[in-house]
């Protein structure tokens, strides 16, 4: 693990076509890595995520993916992701495919991925239509005989997270809600997490995980790099910048357009930010 | 005080039937208004439990996602999103699961996937989420859905979860119940009638014999109900 | 739940014949919920625990156990467990039937309980001669064709821990070396609690286990319940006790006489505690 | 400072094997001084793992258990017990695993389950605790082990965990590593010699063609040896 700049980290572990997770339960979203994505013009990609929220839109919507795998994708307590419904409903830009899951089935994939386990078992996927849709099967318990679901392991090529802290050694710690981000950096071959601070010595918090520095690849400096999400301890959600972003979605063009302005034409997480607050005086 | 609004009658009833010391597994939205209405009313103890990992939250204001920062500073416990679905849901903890969903059939069967055929959907919806297997995983589940053909309807495009466990549905007009294994309307709102519920119905409407009419919201209701909207609306 | 005492929840919650697990990783060991099983006669239980340590050897040696499902039984860092060597050599006082796994076994086991699920899979028990000498079986991937090995889950009807503290409403709190506390107590049908102490209000701590009262049927209170184990942030364990047992347990006659003294002529954690003052004084 | 034991050779020499950010499964006893003595001299990064849950414990006294207190306080991270075993071990993520036992054939299998037939035994012992899956689960495991032809035996009672990672068998006579699939003799510690180790070996040794000489202790190798263990022992 070394401590790197964003840039060079997505440079030299995200590659075209890869199986890429930017993992976050509503909590320390990684944005500034997915603007990274798009900066760098990443495609092909395949991106995992539980709750696939602006973030995923915003990747979709600049052409970067190929494959969304899932459980649930809308912009939390707002509504409807446009650009996802745009491209699985128009193919604007390109053709998404989708593998869709439960929630208690992407987390069993994602336990037997960090557990390097072919594959999670749990009491789900029961009579409704989406085994039919997904990746799912039946194993047995061979000692009661019950039927339950299998679901495959997730095992991503790149696995990106954002916390709190890093120390100077590179270990890393995230507290509050702790959605699957351990989960998501162990089950993949790379991983990359972008943190709000690096401290000298990281302090025991309730409620923490910690990644020992081996574990990880790369930590990179982001500060307020979960924006519009947020970071328990330093900033709140923007729930206005999420309910802001239903109508800035709706559009292909003013959609292109803010992309453009926020993500394209701004070289880093700070100057995202800078041109977020000119947007506002403007 | 005396008027108010159909979602919060809705949010009314529902929280009505939440008892002490009962564990809610609760989604963003009426869930989240019912289950801490309820909290605030007749039913301090009730634990609400949200699928992001916080157990036993007691929100001041109505969080906006259910990964708000507030519902885990005052939880009882923070688990990881596999320990919530696994030891806790699965787990068979949870009483009472909160869902929503653009259609119902007549049998409690939702979707909250695709209107349209799946591999071209004229909407794409955002999918299941936690609903597949809180439908299976809770003792009782309760539908709040606002009345209307195009989501009361007589075949779903995609069933996303199974109506097994669905014990009431309340919606803007009335309060359907399963009865001999059929949504049935058991009780109507105040200034609500039969006729209208059967006209927002896209099969044809069991209406019960001994219909019933809900009890309007009463003034604590409404103060403690509005008070928690107030604050979510400053947030 | 309520907070009773020790002996009525003993009383109440466990009975003979049931399977009983009293977990605890070296550390939080429910030394006084155990003894209280012995004073009160409990007889044919199934014992469960990975680290079965000297609280088995006293359960054992004083005929409260039919059957013991473990991973490892020594004393710690000291040496065999006389009680239960002589238990198996010899059937004394009772024989005794051994269900033995490996640990990642045991853990996938308590996960499964705690997870209602009837088996958990795992990559083990490979090549060896465990496997024809006890219940695992194999499930073969659904995806992959990979064999793995499978265990039934762990269903107590009584899961017994001991942690540090719990509040005025019954949510317990325990902290430190964490174990395989949660997963017991929660894999089992009813469940005791022994505590350190009882607080107003629980303070969250790093690596903390929090069980919400609503998931534990009984709390009671029994300071330095754990001893000679330990409980973070109260006592260290005492480590010259665990070498003192190996002699004391190598003669039935010694340990008889001990436990006499220490456990069935005392009433409660407070006199046992007086009674080993008093024989380090005499 | 020249006089050492044979246990200060073994671990020792087991010492040296760990380099500099190797991540090692410990166990009690001679590997948790071997483990932190490395750690102590030329691999200060290497991360000492306890399957009690501490993951990077920096422990300052020798523990008695795999579950003191001061493995925890010390420690990077501490996880449960199944998460240790789930997504470290199986995981993969472990380099090198410790294990001992009451016996070992010439393949490197171990038992530490019984002596005499398993349903009636002549010694009871403790069982494979982490064992079958740690020699499967980490990519090398080296065998700590005092020789002795009851120890080192042509058959044994009982496989609790197979020998197919084992690379390193260090005994207080000297140091077996497998040579086209069985443990051969390659070294041999000061004043100890190859007929000493055959005759305390119940299969026929091998011994290498270049038998080599174990480097004594070094004078700082055995200061910070025995200031770890002069804690241990006052602990």
């Amino acid at each position: 693990m070394a401590v790197v700049s964003l840039r060079d980290a997505v440079r030299e572990l995200v590659r075209d076509g890869d199986v890429v997770a930017l993992e976050g339960f509503t909590h320390l979203i990684p944005y500034a890595a997915g603007h990274e994505l798009i900066r760098q013009g990443r495609r092909d990609l395949t991106l995992i995520r539980m709750t696939p929220d602006v973030l995923y839109d915003q990747l979709i919507g600049m052409g970067c993916a190929r494959k969304l795998v899932f459980s649930w994708g809308g912009n939390p307590g707002v509504g409807p992701l446009h650009r996802l419904r745009d491209a699985v409903e128009h193919c604007w830009p390109l053709p998404l495919e989708l593998e869709e899951h439960s929630h208690a089935g992407m987390a069993a994939a994602w336990v037997a991925g960090a557990s390097r386990l072919p594959f999670g078992v749990l009491r789900g996927y029961r009579g409704g239509d989406l085994p039919a849709r997904t990746r799912v099967a039946t194993v047995t318990c061979p000692f009661t005989g019950e039927e339950l679901a299998a679901v495959p392991a997730h095992r991503p090529d790149v696995g990106i997270v954002h916390a709190q802290q890093a120390d100077r050694h590179g270990n890393v710690q995230l507290w509050g809600i702790v959605g699957v981000q351990k989960e998501a950096v162990l089950a993949s071959a790379r991983s990359i997490v972008t943190v709000e601070e690096i401290v000298d010595e990281l302090q025991p918090r309730p409620n923490a995980v910690v990644l020992p520095s081996w574990v990880v690849d790369a930590v990179c400096l982001a500060p307020r790099g979960a924006h519009p999400s947020y970071a328990h301890g330093y900033y709140d959600r923007d729930n206005e910048f999420y309910v802001a972003w239903d109508p800035i979605s709706r559009d292909r063009d003013r959609f292109l357009d803010w992309m453009r302005r926020h993500v394209l034409e701004t070289a880093d997480v700070g100057q995202y930010h800078a041109s977020l607050e000119e947007a506002v005086v403007a | 005080m005396s008027g108010y609004t159909p979602d919060e009658m809705m949010a009314v009833e529902a929280s009505r039937r939440l008892a002490d010391g009962m564990v809610c597994f609760v989604g963003i939205g009426l869930p989240s208004l019912a289950a801490n209405l309820a909290r605030r009313t007749h039913a301090p103890g009730c634990v609400l439990v949200y699928e992001s990992g916080t157990i036993g939250s007691k929100p001041e204001e109505l969080p906006l996602s259910i990964g708000d920062g507030e519902l885990a500073e005052t939880a009882d416990a923070v688990v990881s999103v596999p320990e919530m679905f696994a030891y806790w849901l699965q787990g068979g903890r949870i009483d009472v699961g909160f869902l929503a969903a653009a259609q119902i059939d007549r049998q409690g069967n939702l979707n909250s996937t695709v209107i349209g055929p799946y591999e071209k959907p004229r909407v794409r919806l955002p999918g299941g989420g936690g609903a597949p297997e809180i439908a299976i995983g809770v003792r009782d589940v309760f539908v709040l859905l606002r009345h209307a053909r195009r989501a009361f309807v007589s075949a779903l495009d995609f069933t996303t979860s199974v109506g097994d466990n669905v014990r009431v549905v309340v919606t803007d007009l009335g309060i359907l119940e399963p009865v001999a294994g059929e949504l049935t309307l058991v009780a109507v709102h105040p200034g609500a009638d039969p006729d209208q519920a059967r006209a927002a119905t896209g099969w044809e409407l069991r209406v019960s014999d001994d219909l019933r009419e809900t009890a309007p919201p009463t003034d604590a209701e409404l103060t403690a109900l509005r008070a928690l909207r107030t604050k979510g609306a400053a947030a």
